[in-house]
């Protein structure tokens, strides 16, 4: 899926970790899953390594809905990553 | 698993003003011999916390609220749900989050009201600061609330039959 | 068992008007991060049943009321207990009992919450007629609420410790 | 207990079918538990006979505390008979 656009976004103290709230990335057609997407994140992205090394616990969304590292990630995809929540 | 009652109202709501405020809806209609409800408040830690900031992720939050009702009215024969979870800062004592239930009867509701504020408090993107004296903090994830969760799950095709 | 909180707030009161006009304590102490309010309502039951009349025991139905609030606190650690039974008629929708209860946790809470309704519906001095086309009937007591009852004092030594 | 009086109040559907809210009693002295007073009560008072026959499930409470028909009764006792509660 190279030269396609995936919105990763970033929440609670992994986005003050990354810095960043949204990253509008193009990785390459080997990405295909969100387990491959940060790895790809960690070495494209230096601040996103540092935070996700950081976090190791994480949830992750695709498109609004609970996923896992093994789901698949498309063009056009928003995938969130975020500590376990809290709410409640 | 089989939709008992199709015809149950959900209500979901993501409010940032106090929740005292809100009213939930009365169900008087004759149907609901039974009303679960359930307030949850901000604990001070016997004085170690000042407030809480609730994060969330606006549009999937209200997506995932909606989806465990449906899952709760899946599961049990209830009239009526309404999940309001409260945002931004929040003092001691004040509600953080309303689940209410209405059912024709009271174990269909009481179970029904656990069961959502279990898979609440693991699965809905929303996240907890604590101001203490030094500052706001993160608060990390608890064990058995996954745990708690993940009870209802293991129960699920029993239970659903 | 063990007294796990002897300071456990208990409220009972036996009200002959509506209790939509009766406020519960709120328990924005800072120590009660959840409360579980049940209300009863009357059913119409599909048209069948248009108001109940409630007898009770003057005297040992708020002593009775009194004791399982206490066997409750006994059993979880809860911070206040308050459990309001409406006597004479009542129409349909409108609230028969509420029981409320204030504890750190939610599991406790709920627990509590439900157990108090079993117990009440099995062990406290109170009876209820309906009115239906043809006139006022005592409603019969029910086999599973016995039985609902009973799982609590099956499981109470295990719980207790 | 003879010539010792015990207070015997009925409630709800026992009460209506008693016609009598409640009773001032004198058992003799053999009568030392609540069955005993309930075969005593339906030989000596005829409507109350009959409202216990016709309401063979009932409960039982001796001064405000329930109690079973095993329970003993003693004089200046208040013994309350009712069908199974319904509250709630």
């Amino acid at each position: 899926m190279n030269g396609t656009i995936i919105e990763v976004r970033f929440f609670a103290v992994l986005r003050e970790r990354v810095g960043e709230e949204v990253l509008r990335v193009s990785p390459p057609a080997a990405v295909t899953t969100v387990a491959a997407l940060c790895d790809w994140l960690t070495t494209e992205y230096p601040a996103v390594g540092i935070a996700l090394e950081a976090t190791p616990r994480r949830m992750v969304a695709i498109n609004e809905e609970l996923a896992t590292p093994d789901s698949p990630v498309a063009a056009g995809d928003t995938v969130a990553l975020f500590p376990p929540v809290t709410g409640g | 698993m089989t939709a008992i009652n199709a015809e149950t109202d959900i209500r979901v709501a993501i409010i940032a003003e106090p929740l005292e405020g809100v009213s939930s809806v009365e169900g008087q209609d004759g149907r609901s011999g039974a009303e679960v409800r359930f307030s949850g408040r901000v604990r001070d830690e016997s004085g170690r916390v000042r407030a809480l900031f609730l994060e969330h992720y606006p549009g999937m939050t209200e997506n995932a609220l909606t989806r465990i009702a449906e899952h709760a009215r899946e599961r049990w024969p209830l009239n009526a749900i309404e999940i309001i979870h409260r945002i931004g800062e929040i003092q001691v004592g004040e509600e953080i989050v309303r689940v209410v239930v209405w059912a024709g009867h009271r174990h269909a509701a009481f179970e029904a009201c656990a069961f959502l504020m279990d898979i609440l408090k693991s699965q809905v993107p929303l996240w907890k600061k604590e101001l203490n004296d030094d500052g706001w903090h993160w608060v990390e994830a608890r064990e058995r609330d996954a745990e708690a969760a993940a009870r209802w799950m293991g129960a699920a095709s029993e239970r659903a039959r």
